[in-house]
């Protein structure tokens, strides 16, 4: 049973990744198992300089969910190319990072430092943290800056370009098409929708930033249906997430019309569920009758 | 090395109000450390829960952990028996730093459920021929639990919140009162005891245990950073560069 | 202990009521309890015309959550106030109507019908359901529509009008206060989000109407969060709702900033809720350090 | 009076491939008629399972259910055991009106786990004097119940998909081969079934028991809909105005 895939300019053993922000830069995750068994690697996210991110409490669990608004916190695009990307070389998988920033002059930045490292597959340009006070989520609720920041990153970047969509929006097929006229190689949806949980003992909300990014099974029938109306209204390759945790839900996401996928929460509650699930995998496709990954990929669709 | 693993609980059973003790089968016991944590998942809940090591059985290959009521999670521990399955990560952070101190005499500060990895700790100082003063807080009598353990290993003193047992007050309060001598102090409890006592014996060595919610607990999601004294911008993962800190290494909030 | 909570027009003995939809006209329910315990009864949506809705399926179960695209099928506004209002006559509640329409003159023939009732306390004005192809969801999430219909419906009604907001959009706050200045007396917040499960053996969407409105605990960090967001910015009466399932999560919202608290999925699975709720209530308000409902509104916020 | 109850499973036992037989203990047994269905909670489940009476004993006050399993949520009412308690809606629906007709024989037709209700609904007629035909069908050997218990109350009649047992094939190659007389004909199954059972006994008098995704399943939520011949734009509740409809009531699709 093949679980190749194939987005632009990537060509992936099988299509199972864990998602940006949910695996670090890899370490701590391969005394678990051999990170060549990933079909790749999101990496944390990337600023154009040292970020110590937002105050504690940072993260807190809601049903089938959780928050977090840990605030970007990463050493800055320089050091993750020195000191964390060279790690993961000695493994066979495709590295994708992950570009955030407060303005598109730091996107940029960090894009062209990106484009000198030989660590890295493709590009996921973050258009969709919510947890920052600048830049971020603004640049993924409005088309317009989306379209701009798209075609800069764009323009800075020999690796092919994955935009990572908010799902914080009334359109997601119009923020789609933003970033796919911009030149966007392809997406990744869906990032965190804000949420908030109130501590009742201490009258305010758990979370120090207040609001934070829900992930989890929760929002998965929201992944689900923003792939699935992407995909009915463009070509494009998707990299779908949001709430995966088995081999079923990647059935799933393949269905509504992703091309690959990514997982994030799981991994803290079991950081064994990217082998696991890759594992899986033949047997679930094959019990609905799929030859292939890619001969599941948009079938969902009537 | 770090891994995760089903583990069979051997007891399980009350031994203060909303307070459990739990021993657990495993193979990796022996590689737990004082200081070091497990951290437990819980069928429904999408986070595991952090819990200290409270000592370990070499020959017997297994470990004890004591856990307090707090929420929806402990709970559910909390009706857990002997024989059913715990899926645990372990052995997760750093633990005290003693086989590389030179210590004669250690101070013990507990409070609440940071007296569990306390106990693993002064356990092993003793069993080194260290001399362990231990001084413990609890909110009241009811909550109390391993006082006669403790008195074993050297001069235990317990203050109560509310003055149901030992001395009302703090661990501070009796730490001013008995005036201890000690090379090194340990302490781990809720922070604005670590707070207190940090303040106290700030002329100290010391080490400290911190607490912080977590999302993966193994050094990935940034989830439990502590800002460091140095450099405020800079900080620590309390999963993965603690629990165990230098009492003057970060800065407590 | 004091359970009262008073919002625009009404005075309410506790502040628990069903959600919209989910207690049908209060019938069903009523072998189960006493609806006198409620503190209001929202009923199911009200057009103009009976409306049969989408085919079946129509629901389906995700984590923590469920989807449903009935469709707004109901009798008609007319039949609604003949035959199912003066059921609600016998007990001591007061009933909230829902009013939905596809286009403006649909609403305001709906709140002139209502408005003709002497059998409800309150309008909930529905610019938020997402299961419908035309109306409903599309006024819920243009401002500038949202405010065109709450004007002519406040115009056409001598009752209040509390609006009810769809979470499926960047800024819920501009929505707020669109509604807001075209004079809503309230705010109901949040409907559903918009979702989607397949069916992996059938290789299609469950829910017939391939989307459907995702509600229960799964949503409730997006609910806490919007009406804590409103709440900063708007002083205006709030009726939130978004999986409440204890009497915890009453307080939650209370300390977000709700006024008074709706019900919806939690009935399905507990028909029990509603009064246990209720019960459960001022022990929960005295644990937590609360005399009243109305001293615990809005202390979430710091 | 339709109400919540927690019950005490009495007995859980598998009868055949993947299909469980549970008696439960309530005092409302006795009220609970042939078509109609109690609705199940289930922990960590939002909605919940509706599931047919399959018999129930006065005396005892015990009421059988039998399921198979589907998906999550039969699977986890799988592993329920004697001495657990489930959280019951119950009586839930409309009952096969027997009382009201005249009649000498009838045609039971059944498919799978449209089975269990039929089986309540043939000993009940039975014990009323009516002569009974049962034409079942199931899946294959491995899936068939109650067959012995069948043939008690009448003749009976198996199809199974892949020919492991009885007539390959559908319930409707039996009928078409024993040509039975009937003054009604009852018939539960999958839609499919229903289709073709209704189509070949057009001419017949008869009720069918239909099976939707549900909501509530008390009548408040509409989710569970189906037209009605008569005006297509009208519709019936299946939860509440059925799940027993006149066979030439309502469109099936
Ligand atoms: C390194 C470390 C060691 C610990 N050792 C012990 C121990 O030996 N005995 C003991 O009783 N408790 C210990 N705790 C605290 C214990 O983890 C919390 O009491 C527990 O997580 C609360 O979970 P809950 O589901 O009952 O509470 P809930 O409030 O329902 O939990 C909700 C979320 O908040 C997190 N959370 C809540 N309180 C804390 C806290 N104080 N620290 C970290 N996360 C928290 C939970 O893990 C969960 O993710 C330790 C914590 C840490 C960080
Ligand atoms: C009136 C009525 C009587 C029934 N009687 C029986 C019976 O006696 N024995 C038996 O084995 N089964 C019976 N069923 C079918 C049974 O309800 C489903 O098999 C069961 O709900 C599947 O749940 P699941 O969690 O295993 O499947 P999942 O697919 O995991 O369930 C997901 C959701 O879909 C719903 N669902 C899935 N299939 C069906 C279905 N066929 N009908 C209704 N809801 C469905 C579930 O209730 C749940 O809400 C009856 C259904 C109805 C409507
Ligand atoms: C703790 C945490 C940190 C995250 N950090 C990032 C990040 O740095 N960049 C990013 O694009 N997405 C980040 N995400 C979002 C995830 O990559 C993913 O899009 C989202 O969590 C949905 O998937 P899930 O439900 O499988 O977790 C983060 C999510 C979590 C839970
Ligand atoms: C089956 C169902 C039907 C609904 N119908 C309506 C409706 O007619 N009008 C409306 O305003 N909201 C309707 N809603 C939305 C609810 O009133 C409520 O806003 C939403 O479900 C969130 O609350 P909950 O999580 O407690 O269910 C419906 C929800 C469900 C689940
Ligand atoms: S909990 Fe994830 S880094 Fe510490
Ligand atoms: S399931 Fe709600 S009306 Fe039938």
């Amino acid at each position: 049973m093949s679980l190749t895939t194939r987005l632009p300019g990537l060509m992936l053993n099988n299509p199972v990744m864990p998602a940006s922000g949910c695996f670090g830069f890899g370490k701590e995750y391969s005394p678990f198992y051999d990170l060549s068994e990933l079909g790749a690697i999101n990496v944390k996210a990337a600023t154009g300089e040292a970020r110590f991110g937002n105050p504690t409490p940072r993260v807190a669990e809601t049903s089938s969910g959780m928050l977090n608004a840990i605030g970007l916190q990463n050493p800055g695009v320089e050091k993750i190319i020195e000191e964390e990307l060279p790690f993961l070389r000695s493994y066979d998988t495709p590295v994708i990072a992950n570009v955030a920033g407060s303005t598109v002059e730091e996107y940029v930045k960090v894009t062209k430092a990106l484009n000198r490292s030989k660590d890295i597959a493709a590009l996921e340009l973050n258009i969709s943290c919510p947890n920052v006070k600048e830049g971020g989520v603004q640049f993924g609720t409005d088309p317009s800056l989306a379209k701009e920041v798209t075609y800069k990153v764009k323009e800075a970047s020999d690796y092919p370009v994955y935009v990572k969509l908010s799902p914080n929006v009334s359109n997601i097929v119009e923020m789609a098409k933003a970033v796919a006229d911009a030149g966007a190689d392809g997406l990744s949806m869906i990032n965190t929708l804000t949420g908030m949980q109130i501590n009742l003992k201490q009258r305010k909300p758990i979370i120090a930033n207040k609001t934070g990014g829900l992930s989890g099974p929760a929002i998965k029938p929201i992944a689900i249906r923003m792939i699935y109306e992407v995909r009915q209204a463009l070509n494009i390759s998707i990299i779908g997430m949001g709430g995966i945790s088995t081999a079923e839900d990647v059935l799933e996401f393949l269905l509504a019309g992703a091309n690959a996928v990514a997982v994030g929460t799981a991994n803290f509650q079991n950081p064994l569920v990217c082998p696991e699930i890759i594992n899986d995998l033949p047997s679930v496709l094959k019990q609905y009758g799929f030859d292939s990954v890619e001969d599941a990929i948009g079938k969902g669709h009537v | 090395m770090i891994t995760k693993q089903l583990l069979k609980i051997n007891s399980h059973m009350q031994i203060a109000e909303d307070t459990f003790e739990v021993v657990v089968q495993s193979p990796l016991a022996k590689e737990l450390k004082p200081g070091q944590f497990v951290h437990i998942a819980l069928p429904n809940h999408m986070l595991r829960r952090p819990v200290s090591v409270a000592g370990i059985d070499t020959q017997a290959e297994t470990f004890t952990i004591i856990f307090k009521i707090f929420g929806e999670g402990t709970r559910e521990l909390s009706k857990y028996q002997a024989g059913d399955t715990l899926d645990v990560i372990l052995p997760c952070g750093t633990y005290y730093p003693i086989d590389q101190l030179a210590i004669d005499q250690a101070l013990i500060v507990g409070g609440g459920i940071g007296v569990p990895p306390l106990y693993y700790l002064a356990k092993t100082l003793k069993e080194n021929g260290v001399k362990v003063t231990s001084v413990l807080g609890f909110q009241s009598k009811d909550q109390i639990f391993y006082e006669e353990k403790f008195q074993v290993l050297g001069d235990t003193y317990i203050a109560t919140n509310d003055g149901s047992y030992g001395t009302k007050g703090f661990v501070t309060d009796i730490i001013d009162e008995i005036n201890p001598t000690f090379d090194y102090f340990f302490s781990c409890g809720p922070t604005p005891m670590l707070k207190a006592v940090s303040h106290q014996l700030a002329g100290y060595n010391g080490y400290i245990s911190l607490e912080e919610r977590m999302g993966c607990g193994v050094g990935t999601c940034y989830a439990c950073v502590v800002p460091l004294k140095q450099d405020p911008k800079q900080s620590k993962k309390i999963c993965k560069d603690g629990p165990v800190f230098s009492a003057n290494e970060v800065i407590l909030s």
